[in-house]
């Protein structure tokens, strides 16, 4: 099933380049087919999942190397935490396929590529085995760098397709290092081995010390944890509107995933020992950037920074250390998703009807565009953490969370701080609003169009949609997070030492 | 008589060095021939302490290929080349001096290393470099690299050919 | 033209029976020379050449059968002469000589520089008086360069006595001839 | 005098006899040099019906010996003449090189056994009685070009130049075919020791290896012919073309030192032919080594007989074939007699392997 | 004397030869066609010699030459090289002006150098089939005689190779004094009582100094990028492939098979070399212009990268060794095939001919892509499972070395910055500036099978690499992991199968 | 005192390093090649020399080897400078300069 999933956006790719290039119209429906096809197909996974459970479902194991002293094998499955991720995920696909209607310049590629970036979210989710969670995580990653070169905006995206580049790779290879030292201590990749393995039996403090930073900053880097962070809002303001709904959507939570899976189970040790270090900088995501949003005048940098924000929020969840606190994360990591792809997917719409996003020049566009205008309307509202929206949940639980981990040694500043940032997002997402949409309609926007047809408003109304749904039933989600989160706090309980402060076992126990 | 092989072997040694110093850095001339003939005057010197270590094939081959030959060929080109310019290049003292402060230093690791040197199987007067034994070893036990070589030495006859001829074609 | 080379079987151009041949050659002339003693080299200063008739060496004066200088300081063969090796110096203003009055010119001093001389034999065509001949000799030596330099007395010395030609008995011949020569029907 | 040698001590009487054959070769040699100058001159005008330099004899009388007192007066010659050096050669190099064409040359025949012994059976015939002997010619022989070479350079002039750069391209082509010719004759004699090798043609005229190796006898005299530069290979000197070659500049002492080398490598060449295919010093109908004085002079004159029969040969040639164009000389040494003396390894190498069988 | 075993050899030589001979009897317009022929000739002797004819191992020549499974798997690779070089040539031809047969039997001769390298058992063997191998070389390297680059680059070969044999024979003559012996399981066998010969230590500094040469490794790199840029590019790719590889596989040999202890010894020196050359070769690379010189110091780079391999130690660094080879000869050579095709209308090689190559030929560029993203380490292309693999072993390793870290810091670094420097290439390719030429460029079938068999190759690497692991591991079977490396393993408890020995 | 292993390995490492005196110092190709030929002479003579002390002829059979070696790369080596100086007119390594950047 899950192997399914990763391959029909694959085999979609396949059909589209075997379609000569210039009948663009079959292979953009061919496209969009394939990806509605995942869609749906992750919707009815995620429904038939069990929800309550702690184990992983839909497993598949094939051995692949047993040669060398390498024992890797292709291993899928989900659990409550990806599950929703796959969802997200392919949601977020089609709806970033169904945006990409107008790409003229070498549509084909952009489809393939395109394709390879789903198939390989999907499977990064999916995957049980690091080695292919890492592998799949840089299939989905490669086609960024190009989309952004050849289809981004902008003067500078080469420039920014560059940084991302080498700030990607740089933290993928550092958590590389991280995952093969986890390897050559464990011998394996696989987390249901590792889970075993580690039952009762945790890793030693020098290997924990090591392997936890490489993850922490390699994957940190991934999602755009400060100070490694200044690659996103470029990259997001340079990349065509798909690109950044996948890679702002989709990618970034892989990175996330992956601390959540590896370094919180496995490495309890080191991740209290570097607890406040993370603290500290999930508030330079939430502050810095957000101050920095404050001051954008383009609106993409200013989402780009808003979404570092939020990726603070979910920093925020894993460094609190508790049940709360991690399903918030998972919350905030769904939530965003959806969140991210809409605004991304706004934003392109704009940008590709007035060829610019600087918010100074822009104005009166409810008026204009009437539908992409209250959509965007939502969407900031939601991006505020307005109740009713998937946000609200996990924002809150990271909150509760945060504060419950304060008694653990989490600084009350920082939870001051977090209540700030939220404000802070109020902020700027308000101007926005207001600089975006309203007042009077400037003359040179006049032409522009609405979406109008249903085709148009589909992947608009699929993720607002999803959004709303998720924020008036999280419980939906929470069912299937909880167990799987319960299970990863269990394992950090085994730690090699009792260095923990007397209350914080009960605090994590909960 | 031995104190006269010992003699032969401080003039030979001293001969091999002296020229092979006159060969790379002489101090009078820069004249690639006169380097050239002091390099011929440290192979045949060097052929005496082949004979002098009783490798008399290899003193006849040093000489009839290296001096014979090699060297010839040397003269042959520096002839061809008319290096008269070259000799009155402003000598670079900066990389000379580089050059020698590399060459003081790993002089003197080989010198400190190998003067410490032991025969492994120091019995026995040695074995005399027979052309029949030497042939025997050359042919049964190490005939695959002599087989090599001569596949090197066509690679360098084909190459030679190529580099020189005229215009081709 | 273009003269196509002979082409040559595969025995011929091993080349050995031309380098046979050349040895059987080379054999021939060296048994010749070593057995039959068949050589051509002469013994020099003690075998000489007998000079074939009309030979011609250095050029020598002559004198007439009275032992008198046939020469009348005409100059014609300094003129020709191309090296410029005769030096004739006339009588002059001076008068004749006194030993010949009836002579014409008879010259003071005769001079043929024997280095220059290339015995081609012009001043004999020449000459109008048959008083110099290209003679026998061939092998003129001398200690000095002076010495090569032939004077009047040397030069009558070594070309002797000429009874053979004698051109005014010709001219008289040829003279008396002419007088029957049938001007008057002219 | 001779009795009370005996007597010495053994290592005494080892470098006494060597001494002593050092310069009776050395001065042989010499006089085998001048008396083939004054013969090639007499033989080149027997072959041309000529009589040739047959007067000087003894100075101040009558008598003239065939003329031999002319090597006497060439020597005088030289000697006397105006020594010349041109002031734009290099003067070193130019002082050098005659030396150097000169001394491989005799240092060639220390290894050629010359005669058996003279009744005591220690002191062989050789200088040098080594085991590689002939790969010690051969190295040897290769330094010779060192001399021209050096010449041709050192004369810093075109004609000389041209003749240096021929010889040396010559003489290292046609070493590899000459070394390539001898090696039937050592895989059927078994030894690089040139003793061993007359030793195998004692038996006799039929024994001689020129039977067996007409071939590379063949090749090994056209080598020597193009090693020693001599005619009809004398492309390095060619009068007509380099007037004169590498030597063109030289003059008195040192030409001669050059002329000399030449002749004195010829007599190498002849005596090696000697010794490789014409059984040395045995006579024609074979011989052991001697156990007499008179004996093992008889083997010295043997030798010197067959010597003196190849030198008048390359006179003989000399006379008979016009000179090669430079490539067509090339084409010879590498495309002809190297294959052809691989050829005859082969099949050499083939029949012994067979015959040991 | 089982001459059996060097069938394959006999058969590359004797083709070589073949090779030269037909020469004679080709008109000069269809020679490009014994490129071809010679190119399926060894591919018939790739796969029926390695399959059939001397499947048997064994020790010949007493005991100079050895097949084993590792002198296998490098004779596979040498040979398939060997073939994609000979279809790069044929399309290289025209600018070849003379010789292009020479240059197909060159090649082939090169490529029996590096046969016998991989079995090379003894110090005799190994420095004559380089010295094959290096000479060959010479005259690849400067066969366009007339571009003054290409003789430039032959000279710089010749003089820093000809030092490279210099040192090399003296090392091997203190070796022989020392050890008495030269030959690897001897050596082996005596390593303890000579690891405190000074000599002996000497000799083994100077011979790997000579094969450090082979590999491009800092400090004896200094002739890759010049090299690299001035030669052919066939004869390039084979420097960069075959070359490199045969100085790996004597390499392993001389330090794993002979003197492991020593070896052990040595690692913190071997890894300093392998840090200097990854270093060295990725920042020398930023700010290239010419791509030719830009693969020269990738190759320093990767050699670097290879070096650590070597420098783990252990089991899994020479399997990963061999597998970045295998890796690294399939991407090197698509490079250089695209560059051969690409180039064919100029000579230049500078990047910006590379520019609009995307739209030129959408299916080079996206070879080249291909091969870049897999030279730099992306998934799921043969270049990843490389990297993946050394810094496997360089992490397993530091278990017994805390500096061995240090050594997967800058082998992370050092990937990052080439991954800036590949992409440039791409980058230019793709929206690189405006080409002039606007053309398309016409492939011939000989490059198109060469490319084919590279992609192949890159994604089978990448996506099935239990097969070649499994080789690779058996490979390195005959590296006896004596002594030391044992220790080694022991100490890390690491490497098991299963992953479930705690 | 009669020489024995060391003070024939001395000479050969003294003449290895006066070889690459010439390499490191000189600036004409041809004398860094003559160079290079010393160094590979100090090989053969340590090789000789262990040889002799010992008594093992395997390494006279080395230098045999290495000598042919010697004789192709000079050979090849040769006809490269040549070819360089019939391109450029200098043998001198200063003047290789095409190849940079």
């Amino acid at each position: 099933m899950l192997t399914f999933l990763i391959l029909l956006p694959l085999i979609t790719a396949l059909v589209v380049l075997a379609i000569p290039g210039n009948y663009r119209f079959i292979i953009r429906c061919v496209a969009l087919l394939g990806t509605l096809e995942t869609a749906i197909w992750a919707a009815i996974l995620f429904f038939r999942s069990i929800p309550g459970t702690p184990d992983y479902q839909f497993e598949q194991l094939v051995p692949w190397i047993s040669a060398g002293g390498l024992h890797v094998n292709y291993h899928v499955g989900v659990d409550g935490i990806s599950v929703g991720l796959v969802l997200a995920a392919a949601w977020v696909g089609f709806a970033a396929t169904a945006v990409s209607w107008d790409v003229e310049r070498e549509s084909k590629m952009f489809y393939v590529l395109l394709m390879l970036m789903i198939s390989g979210s999907i499977g990064a989710f999916a995957s049980l085995d690091l080695f292919f969670f890492y592998f799949f995580n840089e299939l989905a990653l490669v086609p960024t760098f190009i989309m952004i070169g050849v289809w981004g905006w902008g003067t500078d995206r080469q420039a920014a397709a560059f940084r991302i580049t080498l700030y990607l790779t740089l933290g993928a290879l550092v958590a590389l290092v991280g995952l093969v030292a986890l390897y050559t201590v464990t011998g394996t990749l696989d987390v249901t081995e590792l889970q075993r393995q580690l039952a009762g039996h945790p890793l030693p403090l020098k290997t924990q010390m090591l392997v936890f930073p490489c993850l922490l900053f390699g994957f940190g880097t991934l999602v755009g944890l400060w100070p490694f962070h200044s690659w996103a809002p470029l990259g997001y303001a340079s990349a065509p509107a798909a690109t950044a709904m996948m890679h702002a959507g989709i990618l970034k939570k892989a990175g996330l995933l992956a601390l959540l899976r590896v370094a919180w189970p496995f490495l309890p040790d080191a991740v209290a020992y570097w607890m406040p270090v993370l603290a500290w900088l999930c508030l330079g995501n939430l502050l810095f950037c957000g101050f920095v949003a404050l001051r954008q005048r383009d609106l993409n940098l200013l989402i780009g920074n808003s979404s570092l924000a939020h990726m603070g929020f979910a920093f925020l969840g894993l460094a609190s250390m508790n049940v709360i606190g991690l399903t918030g994360t998972v919350l905030v990591m769904v939530g965003h998703a959806f969140l991210a792809g809409l605004s991304f997917a706004l934003t392109g719409w704009v940008r590709q009807q007035t060829g610019t996003v600087e918010m100074p020049r822009l104005g009166g566009l409810l008026r204009t565009m009437p539908f992409i205008g209250s959509a965007m309307i939502l969407c900031f509202l939601a991006g505020c953490g307005v109740p009713g929206f998937a946000n609200f949940a996990g924002e809150l639980g990271v909150l509760f969370g945060a504060w419950k981990g304060a008694m653990y040694g989490l600084h009350g500043w920082v939870l001051a701080a977090a209540w700030g940032g939220l404000v802070i997002g109020g902020v700027y997402m308000m101007r926005a609003i207001r600089l975006v949409l309203h007042g009077e309609p400037k003359r040179e926007w006049a032409e522009v169009s609405d979406a109008t047809s249903g085709w148009r408003r589909l992947p608009f109304v699929a993720l607002l949609a999803a959004l709303v749904f998720f924020g008036v039933a999280p419980g939906i989600l929470t069912r299937r997070i909880e167990p799987a989160v319960v299970e990863i706090i269990r394992m950090a309980g085994q730690r090699a030492l009792p260095a923990a402060p007397p209350g914080a076992t009960a605090a994590m126990q909960r | 008589m031995p104190p006269l092989t010992d003699l032969l072997f401080y003039v030979f040694a001293g001969l091999t060095l002296a020229c092979g110093l006159l060969c790379v850095v002489n101090p009078f001339s820069r004249n690639p021939v006169t380097s050239a003939m002091f390099l011929v005057l440290t192979i045949v010197s060097m052929a005496g302490l082949f004979i002098l270590l009783h490798a008399f094939f290899l003193a006849a081959v040093q000489i009839l290929v290296y001096a014979g030959a090699v060297m010839v060929l040397f003269l042959f080109v520096i002839m061809l080349l008319d290096l008269r310019e070259e000799e009155r290049r402003r000598i670079r003292t900066f990389s000379l001096g580089t050059g020698a402060l590399i060459v003081v230093v790993v002089a003197g690791l080989l010198v400190r290393v190998l003067s410490g040197a032991v025969p492994v199987r120091p019995t026995g007067l040695g074995v005399e470099g027979h052309t029949k034994i030497l042939g025997r070893i050359l042919f049964e036990q190490y005939v695959l690299p002599f087989e090599v070589l001569s596949l090197l030495l066509l690679v360098a006859m084909v190459g030679v050919i190529l580099l020189s001829k005229k215009d081709m074609k | 033209m273009v003269v196509d080379r002979k082409p040559l079987n595969w025995w011929e151009r091993s080349y050995l029976p031309a380098i046979a041949g050349g040895f059987r050659v080379t054999w021939r002339h060296f048994a010749n020379t070593v057995f039959r003693r068949k050589s051509v080299t002469m013994q020099y200063p003690e075998e000489k050449w007998v000079m074939p008739e009309g030979y011609r060496g250095a050029p020598y004066l002559v004198s007439d059968v009275d032992g008198h200088t046939k020469c009348v300081s005409c100059q014609l063969c300094e003129f020709i002469c191309p090296p410029k090796a005769i030096l004739i110096t006339p009588p002059g203003p001076a008068g004749l000589a006194p030993d010949r009055p009836n002579a014409e010119k008879m010259p003071r001093e005769f001079e043929i520089n024997m280095l220059r001389c290339i015995f081609c034999g012009l001043c004999q065509e020449v000459c109008p008086e048959e008083a110099i001949f290209l003679q026998k000799d061939y092998s003129l030596t001398g200690l000095a360069r002076g010495e090569m330099i032939y004077n009047k007395e040397k030069l009558l010395k070594l070309g002797g006595v000429d009874t053979g030609i004698q051109k005014w008995k010709q001219k008289l011949n040829e003279a008396r001839e002419q007088e029957v020569f049938p001007v008057q029907g002219s | 005098m001779f009795e009370s040698v005996q007597y010495w001590d053994p290592a005494a009487q080892f470098v006494l006899f060597s001494a002593l054959k050092i310069l009776v070769v050395f001065g042989a040699t010499l006089t085998f040099v001048s008396l083939a100058v004054v013969a090639e001159r007499r033989v080149s005008a027997w072959i041309q019906d000529r009589v040739g330099p047959n007067r000087v004899g003894i100075p101040f009388t009558n008598i003239r010996f065939l003329g031999l007192g002319q090597m006497l007066a060439d020597g005088l010659k030289f000697l006397l003449k105006e020594d010349f050096t041109p002031n734009y050669v290099r003067t070193v190099y130019f002082w050098l090189a005659p030396a150097i064409t000169l001394i491989p040359a005799f240092l060639t025949l220390a290894v050629i056994p010359f005669g058996s012994t003279l009744g005591n059976p220690n002191n062989r015939m050789v200088i040098a009685n080594l085991n590689v002997g002939i790969l010690y010619t051969f190295g040897i022989v290769s330094l010779g070009v060192y001399g021209i070479v050096l010449a041709g350079y050192a004369s810093n002039s075109k004609y000389p130049f041209l003749g240096g750069i021929r010889s040396s391209a010559q003489m290292i082509s046609y070493e590899i075919a000459m070394g390539l010719s001898v090696i039937p004759i050592f895989l059927l004699v078994g030894s690089l020791n040139l003793g061993d090798v007359v030793g195998y043609q004692s038996g006799g005229l039929h024994t001689w290896l020129v039977w067996k190796q007409p071939l590379a006898f063949f090749i090994f005299l056209i080598a020597a012919f193009a090693e020693t530069n001599r005619l009809p290979f004398d492309m390095p000197e060619s009068e007509s073309e380099l007037i004169g070659g590498y030597h063109t500049e030289y003059s008195s002492m040192k030409f001669a030192l050059f002329f000399l080398g030449e002749y004195a490598n010829m007599i190498a060449s002849c005596s090696m032919m000697v010794t490789l295919f014409f059984g040395g010093w045995t006579p024609p109908w074979g011989a052991e080594a001697a156990t007499t004085l008179w004996a093992g002079l008889g083997h010295v004159a043997c030798f010197l007989a067959k010597v003196i029969s190849m030198m008048l040969l390359f006179i003989w040639v000399r006379w008979m074939l016009p000179r090669f164009r430079y490539d067509q000389l090339m084409d010879l040494g590498w495309r002809r007699f190297i294959p052809m003396a691989l050829f005859n390894i082969l099949v050499t190498a083939f029949v012994v392997a067979l015959w040991q069988r | 004397m089982n001459s059996g075993l060097i069938s394959i050899e006999l058969g590359v030589g004797l083709l070589g030869l073949i090779v030269l001979m037909a020469d004679l009897w080709i008109a000069p317009a269809h020679r490009r066609y014994l490129g071809w022929g010679a190119a399926a000739a060894l591919t018939c002797l790739l796969v029926f010699g390695l399959g059939t004819l001397a499947p048997q191992s064994g020790t010949g020549f007493s005991g100079l030459y050895v097949v084993d499974p590792l002198a296998r798997f490098f004779k596979a690779f040498f040979m398939l090289s060997g073939v994609v070089v000979l279809l790069m040539t044929v399309e290289y031809a025209d600018r070849l002006a003379v010789g292009l047969s020479e240059f197909f039997a060159l090649t082939l001769f090169a490529v029996t150098g590096m046969l016998f390298a991989a079995s090379a058992n003894d110090l005799t063997m190994m420095f004559v089939s380089l010295e094959l191998i290096t000479v060959t070389f010479y005259v690849l390297n400067s066969f366009q005689r007339g571009k003054l680059a290409s003789i430039e680059a032959g000279v710089k070969y010749l003089i820093l190779g000809a030092l490279a044999s210099a040192f090399m024979v003296f090392g091997i003559a203190l070796i022989f004094g020392s050890a008495n012996t030269t030959q690897f399981p001897e050596l082996a066998l005596r390593q303890r009582e000579l690891s405190g010969s000074p000599i002996f230590l000497t000799g083994l500094a100077f011979v790997l100094a000579g094969l450090g040469f082979k590999i491009a490794a800092v400090p004896f790199h200094g002739w890759a990028p010049d090299v690299y840029q001035g030669s052919p590019a066939p004869a390039t790719a084979l420097l960069a492939v075959g070359s490199k590889a045969a100085g790996f596989v004597l390499l392993l040999r001389l330090l794993f098979g002979a003197v492991p202890q020593i070896a052990t010894e040595w690692r913190g020196c071997l890894g300093g070399l392998a840090v200097l050359s990854l270093l060295y070769g990725s920042l020398g690379a930023i700010p290239q212009r010419s791509v030719k010189r830009l693969m020269g110091y990738s190759s320093i780079a990767n050699a670097g990268f290879l070096l650590l391999g070597v420098a783990a130690v252990s089991p899994a660094g020479s399997i990963a060794v061999l597998y970045y080879l295998a890796a690294y000869c399939f991407t090197v050579l698509a490079v250089f095939t695209v560059l051969c095709v690409v180039m064919n209308g100029s000579d230049a090689d500078d990047m910006a001919d590379l520019a609009g190559l995307g739209v030129r030929s959408p299916v080079l560029a996206a070879v080249m892509t291909l091969a870049l993203a897999s030279l730099a380490g992306v998934p799921p292309l043969a270049g990843f499972i490389g990297k993946f693999l050394i810094l496997r072993a360089v992490i397993a390793a530091g278990a017994t070395h805390p500096g061995y870290y240090g050594l997967a810091a800058v082998a992370v670094i050092g990937a990052v910055i080439s991954l800036y420097y590949y992409f440039g290439i791409v980058r230019m390719m793709y929206w690189g500036g405006e080409s002039q030429e606007r053309s398309g460029i016409a492939m011939t079938p000989g490059s198109g099978i060469a490319l084919l068999v590279c992609v192949v190759g890159i994604l089978y690497l990448g996506i099935a690499p239990h097969g070649l692991l499994q080789l690779s591991a058996d490979a390195i079977a005959p590296l006896q992991p004596s002594g030391a490396a044992v220790v080694l393993s022991e100490h890390l408890g690491v490497v098991t199968p299963g992953g479930a020995s705690r | 005192m009669t020489p024995g292993l060391n003070h024939y390995l001395v000479v050969s490492g003294l003449l290895f390093s006066l070889g690459l005196l010439g390499v490191l110092g000189r600036r004409n190709l041809l004398i860094i090649y003559m160079g290079l030929e010393l160094m590979l002479n100090a090989g053969n003579l340590a090789l000789v020399s262990f040889s002799r002390f010992n008594e093992n002829l395997n390494g006279q059979v080395m230098v045999f080897f290495t000598i042919t070696v010697a004789a192709a790369e000079v050979a090849v080596g040769l006809a490269l400078i040549v070819a360089l100086y019939r391109k450029r007119q200098t043998a001198h390594v200063e003047d290789l300069t095409t190849l940079k950047f």
